[in-house]
């Protein structure tokens, strides 16, 4: 098990007051969370010692920078499992992430009456991106509905996943319930009728192990600053052979390989995808959060967030009138949003946060899963690898006292 | 717990909204939504000869400090006129509330304001400005 | 006159060695510039006291995350003078600002045939952009040519820049010639076309005064690392009026204002575009550059480096066989790029580097400028508020050195 | 100024070449440039009987290491067979040229193996692999 006191003295925010003499209890780490020492250190000596533009640079500084940067890719690539490096792309987010295949692949490959196929748990990053594709091309998305637990129900997916469906692209854990999706088993079924598959890793990837050749999906995505690391960098996966075939996104410098008055040709993989200069030091500083976590162990993070998940179902449960949505606790990462009576989740957030306690309230860009439920909003208590049982016990209090605030 | 922001009066009027309901005919009605929340108010009034606010409803549905702040704003603006509503400042409102806002809950306070403003400045269905809006 | 002693203490970086007993000679900030202390840290605080994501959470770090956030963008908006925050995007750098407005504003209003006009002197990323929007639209690129000093050949504008035009795209600063263009003359002459107008200000807001009022522009675009501030990010200013009729670049959380699996609609200016976590660290670290650069004072260090201009061009042409390209320094920003006899630009790089000095040898992202003048690469030295007369010394005295070494 | 890496080795070479010129009718020809610095190296190879070796010139232009590489390796490649052509180790030719080189140095002074390679294998003309190549 993790020692998680030792792991807490990395993270030095987690000794910060949220108001004089009520310490910080940070619980919405599924929206961003902490960084280690080791992190910040990494990017504040590239930016002390040794800063300066990568690629071409012919002196000490940009070479050390270029090694950096590029060593940081490999590590990222080492980190999923990737067969390549040059199939790992830098990107500002998972939302740039999918923005990128959208228009890249998508433009390329999407045709009216072509079926995009998402699921109604996804996040507005897998949503959005494919709608407005869609209606540039004439193309349709469809979605995977889920059931009264937060987990999809597949039972007609034969009619939805067909060989009209182009790409399927989806959470392997839900933002809002947690779910963790039969991701390997959904990628079968979609190369079954010939789809590619994109999964959104965002909530994956920070909590548990992530191999994308033992996935065999197509593309994949994350973002940095969920697992410990800057923001400002996030990882878009893709297998070369697509990689290559794709044309480029965006254009500008770095991502070609020879520009004419008449016509451009491309770099090669991965830069032909990271037009400009690239965010160096938040590069940098993956590397180093990729360091951090395979150090303390990924196995080792998500069953210490197995049992924290178990601990704070059982202990909300004892608050009257709070529904947790989503799954048991054995199909769940450590998400639990919940809703209390009909007390509305901005009440019970800033009441919490009078306690120290920093929760989410609103729809976690989830709006379509929301209105399924009939919500507008929750609030949602998200767990990493720095959060104790002591830190859930909090918020079971400050949830009481919230309730006799409301006098219920 | 430093409750302080949600003092009694808030809580008081969370249970018991004042002027809560609807009015049909209007002279005018007004209805938003603030979709990141879910907060909807929607505002009724009518007024007298010399234009002055003689009735006023609001019917919504939010968190504790949007509907503390419709029962507060609808109670200040009876007698005032349109114009008067028109000009009222989001200042008074925000003193009427009495309470300390973070930013974010600013905007909880003010919707009801929001719909009022645009009621009385008789500005289209807000879903002819931003389709897909009330579905 | 700025005092650079005291201003050097400020960054860093400039007390390391490149190589042991060699200090650093940094003659490459324009293509990223050295970070002073205030910049780092202020994302050092953020990082360690109240890192949070951003909008909408109702809690005390996150409320002083966003703060930070957006009182970053007012003050880019001072600092270039905008009428509103609301028309500041902050962007990866300034390569995406001119995708963005190549794929927003380009989908919606270039046709086939309609033409895009830049000059002959642009960086890649005020190029490539273009010329994928044009293939895709079936559209037209021209190019106003510059003359044997660098300075654009206004000649025949009136031919290039007609009512075909639909957008006049160029840089207030070349980064290879360092010429300052008449900015104000170029966009009368475009609106009197009704053509809109771009500007690439990369090499510009880092070392002048820029009012984007009155330039009177409609888009002007920027990057961060280039103007003592962090890398991943940059700004695309537009006006407001514009913003709003573009439709979306990239969908995803944040710049949405409701998502039904059927459609979505838009969030307000600035949010719109910034779809996904945004650069947080990154953006408030450029609020912090802002202040920095505007407690020294633009107009200073554009007056020191005019200074500092002149006396490397003096310096420089005392070493046989260089030529600096581009105008004479009274037109000039601080950048010199030179050839060497026959001298292969790596050769002379790698041999200063030796010495300690930064320069950085290739075409600059600007393939077309290098063909014109027939050459495959430059050498290019640049300058900025923290160089000294003394570095361009030693430059000199380096360059003095590769000549023996290569036996001339 | 540390100048081993030019050692005097290198400066002659790119002072004087060996094998520089064109080789016309050759057995097979390569041509490829690098954009990113302007280097270009072309290697024409004759053959003997038993598929050695027998004649090789190259041309181009680019940096001292481009240059020299191109004349060590060619100087270094007579009399072997096309398939040891096709496997020449790159650290043998780095060796050859003998002084520490930094990754984007290691580029130019392996374009002159690529090229040769490229032009041993039978690779179609770089200009059908990337269009708009050699205008
Ligand atoms: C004139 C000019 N425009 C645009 C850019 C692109 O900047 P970035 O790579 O930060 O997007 C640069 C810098 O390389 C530049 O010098
Ligand atoms: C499941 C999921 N997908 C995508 C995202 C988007 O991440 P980002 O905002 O970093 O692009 C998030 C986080 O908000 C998420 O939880």
């Amino acid at each position: 098990m993790l020692d998680v006191a030792k792991i807490r003295a990395d993270f030095p925010i987690l000794t910060v007051e949220s108001y004089p003499d009520v310490p910080l209890v940070f619980l919405d780490s599924a929206a961003s969370s902490q960084k280690p020492t080791a992190v910040l250190e990494a990017m504040d000596t590239y930016l002390r010692t040794y800063n300066a533009n990568v690629h071409r640079g012919i002196y000490r500084l940009s070479e050390d920078a270029t090694n950096a940067y590029e060593a940081a890719r490999a590590k990222v690539a080492r980190f999923i499992n990737a067969q390549d490096a040059a199939e790992v792309i830098f990107v500002r987010n998972a939302t740039e992430g999918f923005n990128l295949v959208a228009y890249s692949w998508g433009e390329a490959n999407i045709s009216a009456g072509d079926e995009i196929l998402l699921t109604e748990m996804e996040h507005h990053a897998n949503i959005v991106p494919w709608q407005l594709l869609a209606q540039r091309k004439g193309a349709v998305v469809r979605y995977v509905p889920f059931d009264e637990n937060g987990v999809l129900d597949l039972s007609n997916l034969a009619e939805l996943l067909t060989e009209r469906t182009k790409i399927f692209s989806f959470t392997a854990v839900s933002n809002v319930f947690g779910t963790i999706n039969p991701v390997k088993q959904l990628i079968a079924a979609a190369k079954a009728v010939g789809a590619m598959t994109m999964i959104d890793a965002a909530q994956a990837v920070p909590h548990m192990p992530i191999d994308v050749q033992d996935f065999d999906c197509d593309f994949l995505a994350f973002s940095g600053h969920k697992m410990c690391g800057p923001t400002g960098i996030g990882v878009l996966y893709g297998k070369r052979e697509l990689l290559e075939a794709m044309p480029p996104f965006m254009g500008g410098g770095d991502m070609i390989r020879r520009v004419t008055l008449e016509k451009s040709t491309w770099n090669d993989l991965p830069w032909k995808f990271e037009a400009g200069t690239p965010s160096i030091a938040e590069g940098i500083g993956l590397g180093a959060t990729v360091d951090y976590l395979t150090h303390v162990g990924m196995a080792e993070i998500h069953a210490y967030e197995q049992y924290l998940t178990h601990y704070a179902l059982e202990a909300l449960s004892e608050v009257p009138g709070l529904k947790v949505w989503g799954p048991p606790a054995s199909q769940k990462a450590g998400v639990a949003a919940f809703t209390l009576e009909k007390l509305h989740p901005h009440d019970i957030a800033e009441l919490l946060d009078k306690d120290g306690i920093a929760v989410r309230a609103g729809h976690h860009c989830a709006m379509p899963l929301h209105k399924k439920l009939g919500l507008a909003a929750t609030t949602r208590a998200s767990f990493y690898l720095y959060t104790t049982p002591a830190e859930i016990d909090r918020l079971v209090e400050g949830l009481h006292r919230v309730r006799q605030i409301f006098r219920l | 717990m430093d409750s302080s922001m949600y003092r009694e009066q808030i809580i008081d009027l969370y249970e018991n909204p004042l002027n809560y309901g609807e009015l049909d005919p209007a002279d005018f009605s007004y209805e938003e939504d603030n979709p990141l929340c879910g907060d909807v108010i929607r505002i009724d009034v009518r007024l007298d000869e010399q234009n002055r606010v003689a009735e006023v409803a609001w019917s919504g549905d939010g968190c504790a400090i949007s509907q503390a702040s419709a029962s507060l704003l609808t109670e200040e603006i009876k007698g005032l006129t349109l114009d008067e509503v028109k000009a009222f400042p989001k200042e008074t409102l925000l003193e009427l509330i009495g309470v300390q806002l973070s930013m974010a809950r600013v905007k909880c306070a003010l919707l009801s304001l929001k719909v009022l403003k645009a009621g009385a400045y008789g500005l289209p269905d807000p879903e002819e400005i931003h389709p897909g809006h009330k579905e």
